[in-house]
C-alpha cells in the first residue's frame, strides 16, 4: 500500500510490531473522510456527522474538502458513467494510504438502478478498489459506523515495516 | 496581449489605464462543498467578481423517467423517494396523486389528513436541512448540527410509522401503506412543542446574526418578474414577493380546509427576493407547516387509510394526467400517460430543483466569488432531482 | 531558562577552546529544539481542545475513542498519521516554492515564541524590540502562504493566497496600531519589561485594570479582532474558506506539509494570545504573587501556569468565535479593516498618547 | 574566523545570492520570492552592524509589505510577452554593469582598512531613534510629517482614480 525504504523490510520482533501497531493505531484513529456526497446516502453520511451519531467520536469527524488531505472516501450514492471518471480522478488525487467505503446499494452494485439505469455504473468497485461495503438503501447511520469500525479492524491487520504475510491467508 | 498596458480613452472619463487582465475560469465541482451534491459550475471570474456562470448537470443522472416506463405503476414509487431524497413523503404524494387522478380514485378521508400531516412534517425536515446547510455554506458550522438534531426527531417519527428514515415509500396510490401506530400522533404533538422553542434558537443564531445578514441581504436578488419568467417555484418564488402556493391556489387533499399563511419575502433586511428573504421564507414556512400539522392533529378523523380498489398491481384506464404538488423546493409535477396496462407509457416529471437551478446563470454574474456559495445555497437544490 | 542560561550551561560543559560563535549556534539550536517541542505539545492540546469545544458547542461529544479519556490522544494519532502519509508534490507545481512554503510558515511561527515571556526567568530571548520583532516575523507567514498558493498551481490555492495577501497586509496596520497604547503606557517594546511593570497591587496591576483602562480595553478588543484576521481565524478565515475555496491555499498539500500549515495556525493563535496576555492581562502576574519570595521556585511555576491559562483562555475564545459566527465576504473584511478598525485604532492611539502625556506631566 | 565575519559572510551571501536568483530566474514570481532571501540577508547585515531596529523594520516593511505589493503587481502582468527581448539585452547590460563599476571604482580608490572600522558596538537603537525623532534640533519629526503628507497625496490619488472608474460605470 505504502512505499518507502523501511516498508516491508523487517521480521517480526518487539520493535517492528510496536511500530506497526503505532502506525496502524494512528491511521485507524484518524480517518478523515472527504466531503463528497453523491446522492441519498450522502444525507445519511451527513447525519452520521450530526449530533446523534457523531462520527467524530471515532476520530473520523474532520471532513476535509480536498482529496489531498483526506484518508477515507465514502462513496455515498449512485455512480453514473459521467461521474465515474471523476471519482477515479478524486481517488487518484488522494494521498496514500487511502481507503474507500462503498456506502449503500448503488455504490455496491447499482442498487435499484441496476436493471434499467442505463447510465449507472454497476458498483463503484469497477472504477476504484473498495475496502468496505455497507449495505442498505440508504444504509442507516449505525450501519455506516459499523462499516467504519470494520475498516478500523482491517487497518489493524496491516503490516507496514514488517514483511508481508506469506503463505495461505 | 502585449506587455505594455494599453491606454484607452473611455467615454466620459479621464484617461484610464486599462491593465490587460484575463478572466479566470474556475471549475466549481463536481466535488465541491458548496454544490450540494455532484454538480459542476463553470465560473468565470475577474478577480473576486464573477462575470459568468454555467451549470453542468448529469453527474447524477439515474434514468428515473426511463425506469418509469419499465416498471409497474406501484414499483415506480420507491424511485420517487430517491429523486428529492430530502422530501420523500412529498414525492410519494405527488406521484400517488397523479396515479389516483388517472384512476379516478377518491382517497379515504383519514388518509388525506395523514398525508397532509406527513407532507408537512417532511417539509419541516427538508427546510431544517436546507437552512442548516445554508449556514454551512456561509461558514457557520454550528446551525447545521442543531437542525440535524431536530431533523433526527422527525426521522424517528417516520421510522416508527414506516420503518425507513429517508426513503419512506409510505404514501401510495390509493392511500397509505399503514395506519399510524398507537400513540404516534401524540409523539408528533410533543415534537411540535419542542420544535417551536428550538425554532427561536435558530432564528436568533443564524437569521438575526449580523454577519449572516451582511452576507445575504441584497445578494442574489431575484425580482418577482424574473422569477416568474424563469419558471421558478416554491420558497424561491415566494421570497421574490410572488404570492403563489399550490396548496392554497390549486388545493389538493384537504389543504382547503386548513387555515394557513403563505409567507412572502418582504425585503426586511435588503431587497425583496434576496438570499436573506429566501432563508426567512423557509424559516417561516416551518412555522406555517407547524400550525398545519397542529390542525391536522385536531381534525384527524377515524376510518380507513387505503382505498379498497387500489391493490398491489394497478391498471389505470388509458389516458393522461398531470398533477403538481407544492414540494419543499417548489412545484413537483408528474405527467403520466397510461395505455391501460400495468406499466406506465410515460412518467414525466417537472422537478422544482431543476427549474430553480436555471436561475443560477442569471444570478451569479456580478456577484462575488464568496457569494457564489451564498446564492447557490439559497436556491437549495437537490442534485438527485435536477439530474433525475 | 533563557538563551543566556543555555549559553552559560554550554560554556561550562564545553572545552575551553570552543569558539564563541559555535557556542552561540549550539545554544540557538538547543533553544529552537525547546521551542519546537513546546509548540508541538501546544498544538496537540489546542487541536484537541478545538475539536472537543466544537463538539460540545454542536451538541456532540467530539473525539471519544482514541486513547481513552475523552479521546485525549486524538491529535497525537492525527499527527502520526499525517507524518506517515504520502507526500504528494504535483507535477505542475513549482517544486521549490511548494516545498519552501510550509517551512517558511512554520519557521516564522516558531520564531515568534523566542520573545514570549512565559514566567519570571523563562524566556528564550529578551530583545529590546520584543513585540516589534514579533510583528515582523508574523508578516513572513503571509509570504509563506502566498508562496504556497502560487506554488500549488491551483486556482483555488491562488485565490486563497491573494485573499491572504490582501487581508494580512490590511490587518497588520490596525494590529500594530492597537499595540501602541500599551507600548506607550509601559514605554517599551519588550514584553518582559511590560510584564514586570504589571506586577504591582499584589499582581493585579494589569494594563486593563490600570488608570488607562479606558484606552486599554478598546485597544485590547481591537488587537484581538485584528489578530483573528491576521491568523486567518473565523470569521476571517477567507484564505482557506472551505465552502468557497475548497481548502484555499493548502488545497494541494497533503501529509506532513499540510501538518505544518495546521501547526502554524495554532502556534500563531497562541502567540497572538500570549502577546495580548503579556501586554493587557498582566502576563505571568497573578493575584497573591507578592506572598512568594523572589527566589522561590514556585514563582516561575505558578507564573508559567498563570500565563498559559490566560493565553489558552484567549485561544478558547478564538475557537468559540469560530464555531459561532458565519464567515465574512472578502470586501466586507477589507471594509472592516480599512474603514472601521484602522481609523478606530488611530483614534485610540491618539487618545492613549494624550493620556500618557498628561499623566507624565503631572 | 570570528563570529562577526562569519555572520557577515553568511548574510551577505544570502543577500547577494537572493538578488542573483531574482535577476536570473525565468519566472517573475520566483524572482519576487528570491527577493525575500535578499531582504532577509540585508536585515541580517543590519543586525551585524548593531542596527536591530532597522533590521526588524527591513523585515516588516520590505518582506512583509512591499514584497506582497510586488506579488500583487505581478498578478496584473500578462503571463507572456511577445516582444523580442534580445534587442534590449545590450542596454540592460550597460544599465546593470555601470553602477557596479562605479561602486567598485569607489571602493578600490579608498584606503583598505575597510569594513572592520565601521562595525559599531551592538547597542539598542530604539531609544536613540525615539530621542532623535523628538529632539527639537533634529529634523526627523518634520520629515515624518512629510511622509504623512505623501500618504494623504496617495489616498487622494486613489480617490481620483476611483471616481473616473465609477464615471465609466455610470455610462
Amino acid at each position: 500500500m505504502s512505499s518507502g525504504p523501511l516498508v516491508g523490510q523487517f521480521d517480526d520482533n518487539v520493535l517492528t510490531t510496536r511500530v506497526d501497531w503505532m502506525v496502524n493505531w494512528s491511521r485507524r484513529s484518524s480517518l478523515w473522510p472527504m466531503t463528497f456526497g453523491l446522492a441519498c446516502c450522502a444525507i445519511e453520511m451527513i447525519a452520521v456527522g450530526g449530533p446523534r451519531f457523531d462520527i467524530d467520536r471515532f476520530g473520523a469527524g474532520a471532513f476535509r474538502a480536498t482529496p489531498r488531505q483526506s484518508d477515507l472516501m465514502i462513496v455515498a450514492g449512485t455512480v453514473n458513467f459521467k461521474m465515474a471518471e471523476r471519482i477515479r480522478r478524486l481517488w487518484e488525487q488522494m494521498a496514500e494510504p487511502r481507503y474507500v467505503i462503498a456506502m449503500g446499494a448503488c455504490a455496491t452494485g447499482g442498487g435499484p438502478y441496476h436493471q434499467y439505469g442505463y447510465t449507472v455504473v454497476k458498483g463503484v468497485d469497477r472504477v476504484i478498489p473498495v475496502d468496505i461495503y455497507v449495505a442498505g438503501c440508504p444504509p442507516r447511520p449505525e450501519a455506516l459506523l459499523d462499516g467504519l469500525m470494520a475498516l478500523q479492524r482491517k487497518i489493524d491487520r496491516g503490516r507496514i515495516v514488517r514483511k508481508p504475510e506469506t503463505g495461505p491467508v | 496581449m502585449g506587455l505594455t498596458p494599453s491606454f484607452a480613452q473611455a467615454p466620459g472619463s479621464e484617461v484610464e489605464v486599462a491593465v490587460p487582465t484575463q478572466d479566470c475560469s474556475i471549475n466549481m465541482g463536481p466535488q465541491h462543498p458548496a454544490t450540494h451534491g455532484v454538480m459542476r459550475l463553470l465560473l468565470k471570474a475577474d478577480g473576486e467578481v464573477l462575470t459568468g456562470a454555467q451549470a453542468h448537470l448529469g453527474y447524477l443522472h439515474r434514468c428515473a423517467e426511463k425506469i418509469g416506463e419499465n416498471v409497474d405503476w406501484t414499483q415506480y414509487l420507491p424511485y420517487t423517494d430517491r429523486y428529492d431524497y430530502l422530501s420523500a413523503m412529498n414525492n410519494n404524494l405527488g406521484y400517488s396523486l397523479a396515479v389516483e387522478k388517472l384512476m379516478g380514485l377518491e382517497v379515504p378521508e383519514r388518509a388525506q389528513w395523514m398525508r397532509v400531516l406527513l407532507a408537512e412534517l417532511n417539509r419541516i425536515a427538508s427546510h431544517l436541512f436546507a437552512v442548516g446547510t445554508y449556514g454551512l455554506d456561509l461558514g457557520a458550522f454550528t446551525p447545521l448540527f442543531y437542525t440535524l438534531r431536530e431533523r433526527e426527531e422527525i426521522l424517528d417519527l417516520f421510522q416508527e410509522i414506516c420503518g425507513a428514515r429517508l426513503t419512506c415509500t409510505f404514501i401510495r396510490p390509493g392511500g397509505l401503506f399503514n395506519d399510524a401506530p398507537e400513540g404516534w400522533l401524540e409523539k408528533v404533538e410533543s415534537f411540535l412543542c419542542r420544535f417551536e422553542e428550538r425554532w427561536k434558537e435558530y432564528d436568533a443564531l443564524l437569521l438575526r446574526n449580523k454577519i449572516f445578514i451582511e452576507r445575504t441581504a441584497g445578494i442574489g436578488t431575484l425580482s418577482g418578474n424574473d422569477a416568474v419568467t424563469w419558471g421558478v417555484t416554491g420558497p424561491l418564488l415566494r421570497a421574490s414577493g410572488v404570492d403563489w402556493d399550490l396548496r392554497r391556489d390549486q388545493p389538493y387533499l384537504v389543504y382547503d380546509q386548513l387555515d394557513f399563511e403563505v409567507p412572502l419575502g418582504v425585503g426586511r433586511q435588503g431587497e425583496v427576493g434576496d438570499c436573506w428573504d429566501r432563508t426567512e421564507v423557509r424559516m417561516s414556512e416551518m412555522l406555517a407547516s407547524l400550525s398545519m400539522i397542529r390542525q391536522c392533529l385536531d381534525k384527524m378523523p377515524d376510518g380507513a387509510i387505503q382505498h379498497p380498489d387500489a391493490g398491489p398491481v394497478l391498471r389505470p384506464a388509458p389516458g393522461r394526467a398531470y398533477v403538481g404538488v407544492e414540494n419543499p423546493r417548489g412545484e413537483l409535477g408528474h405527467w403520466l400517460v397510461s395505455d391501460g396496462t400495468k406499466h406506465p407509457v410515460r412518467v414525466r416529471m417537472r422537478s422544482p430543483s431543476f427549474c430553480n437551478l436555471s436561475v443560477v446563470e442569471h444570478l451569479l454574474p456580478g456577484a462575488m466569488l464568496g457569494d457564489a456559495a451564498a446564492i447557490l445555497g439559497s436556491i437549495d437544490i437537490v442534485v438527485g432531482e435536477t439530474d433525475r | 531558562m533563557d538563551g543566556n542560561f543555555i549559553s552559560h550551561l554550554l560554556s561550562a560543559s564545553l572545552p575551553p577552546g570552543f569558539p564563541f560563535w559555535g557556542l552561540a549556534l549550539l545554544a540557538a539550536f538547543l533553544g529552537a529544539l525547546c521551542v519546537v517541542g513546546f509548540v508541538s505539545i501546544l498544538a496537540l492540546v489546542s487541536v484537541w481542545l478545538e475539536r472537543k469545544i466544537a463538539g460540545h458547542i454542536q451538541a456532540r461529544l467530539g473525539p471519544m475513542r482514541t486513547g481513552g479519556w475523552h479521546g485525549w490522544s486524538q491529535t497525537l494519532a492525527d499527527a502520526i498519521k499525517l507524518l506517515t502519509k504520502e507526500d504528494v508534490i504535483l507535477r505542475g507545481a513549482d517544486p521549490v516554492l511548494f516545498r519552501l512554503a510550509p517551512a517558511l510558515v512554520m519557521g516564522s511561527a516558531l520564531a515568534m515564541f523566542a520573545v514570549l515571556p512565559f514566567a519570571p526567568g523563562v524566556q528564550f530571548a529578551d530583545i529590546d524590540l520584543g513585540v516589534y520583532f514579533l510583528l515582523a516575523v508574523a508578516s513572513l507567514t503571509t509570504i509563506g502562504v502566498i508562496m504556497a498558493g502560487w506554488g500549488s498551481n491551483n486556482k483555488w490555492s491562488l485565490y486563497g493566497a491573494m485573499r491572504e495577501a490582501a487581508q494580512a497586509t490590511s490587518y497588520e496596520i490596525p494590529l500594530a496600531l492597537s499595540l501602541i497604547p500599551p507600548i506607550l503606557h509601559f514605554g517599551t517594546f519588550s514584553l518582559l519589561s511590560a510584564t514586570e511593570q504589571q506586577s504591582g497591587w499584589g499582581g493585579m496591576q494589569w494594563y486593563i485594570f490600570s488608570d488607562a483602562f479606558w484606552v486599554a480595553i478598546p485597544s485590547f478588543f481591537l488587537f484581538f479582532t485584528a489578530a483573528l484576521a491576521e491568523n486567518k481565524r473565523a470569521p476571517f478565515d477567507l484564505p482557506e474558506s472551505e465552502s468557497e475555496l475548497v481548502a484555499g491555499f493548502h488545497t494541494e498539500y497533503s501529509g506532513l506539509r499540510f501538518a505544518f500549515f495546521f501547526l502554524e495556525e495554532y502556534a500563531a493563535m497562541f502567540a497572538a494570545s500570549a502577546v495580548a496576555t503579556a501586554y493587557w492581562l498582566g502576563g505571568w502576574n497573578f493575584p497573591g504573587m507578592t506572598f512568594l519570595s523572589t527566589g522561590s521556585l514556585w514563582l516561575p511555576i505558578l507564573g508559567a501556569l498563570a500565563f498559559l491559562l490566560k493565553a489558552m483562555f484567549l485561544v478558547c475564545v478564538m475557537i468559540w468565535i469560530r464555531w459561532t459566527l458565519p464567515r465574512l465576504r472578502i470586501d466586507q473584511v477589507m471594509t472592516l479593516g480599512w474603514k472601521y478598525l484602522t481609523p478606530l485604532a488611530l483614534g485610540i492611539m491618539v487618545a492613549a498618547a494624550g493620556w500618557e502625556a498628561w499623566r507624565a506631566s503631572l | 574566523m570570528n563570529g562577526e565575519v562569519l555572520s557577515f559572510s553568511l548574510f551577505s551571501a544570502l543577500a547577494v545570492g537572493g538578488a542573483g536568483l531574482a535577476l536570473f530566474s525565468k519566472s517573475a514570481v520566483r524572482s519576487a520570492f528570491a527577493l525575500l532571501a535578499s531582504f532577509l540577508g540585508v536585515a541580517g547585515l543590519y543586525l551585524v552592524l548593531g542596527a536591530d531596529f532597522l533590521a526588524v523594520t527591513q523585515i516588516l516593511l520590505y518582506a512583509g509589505g512591499i514584497l506582497v505589493l510586488y506579488l500583487f503587481g505581478l498578478m496584473l502582468v500578462p503571463p507572456e510577452g511577445d516582444e523580442p527581448r534580445a534587442l534590449r539585452r545590450p542596454l540592460a547590460l550597460v544599465v546593470a554593469v555601470a553602477p557596479v563599476a562605479v561602486l567598485l571604482i569607489g571602493f578600490l580608490s579608498r584606503p583598505s582598512h575597510g569594513a572592520r572600522a565601521v562595525l559599531a558596538e551592538p547597542t539598542e537603537t530604539v531609544k536613540e531613534i525615539g530621542l532623535a525623532l523628538l529632539r527639537p534640533d533634529g529634523w526627523l519629526l518634520p520629515f515624518e510629517y512629510a511622509s504623512i503628507l505623501l500618504l494623504a497625496a496617495l489616498v487622494g490619488a486613489v480617490h481620483l482614480a476611483r471616481r473616473s472608474v465609477s464615471n465609466e460605470e455610470a455610462e
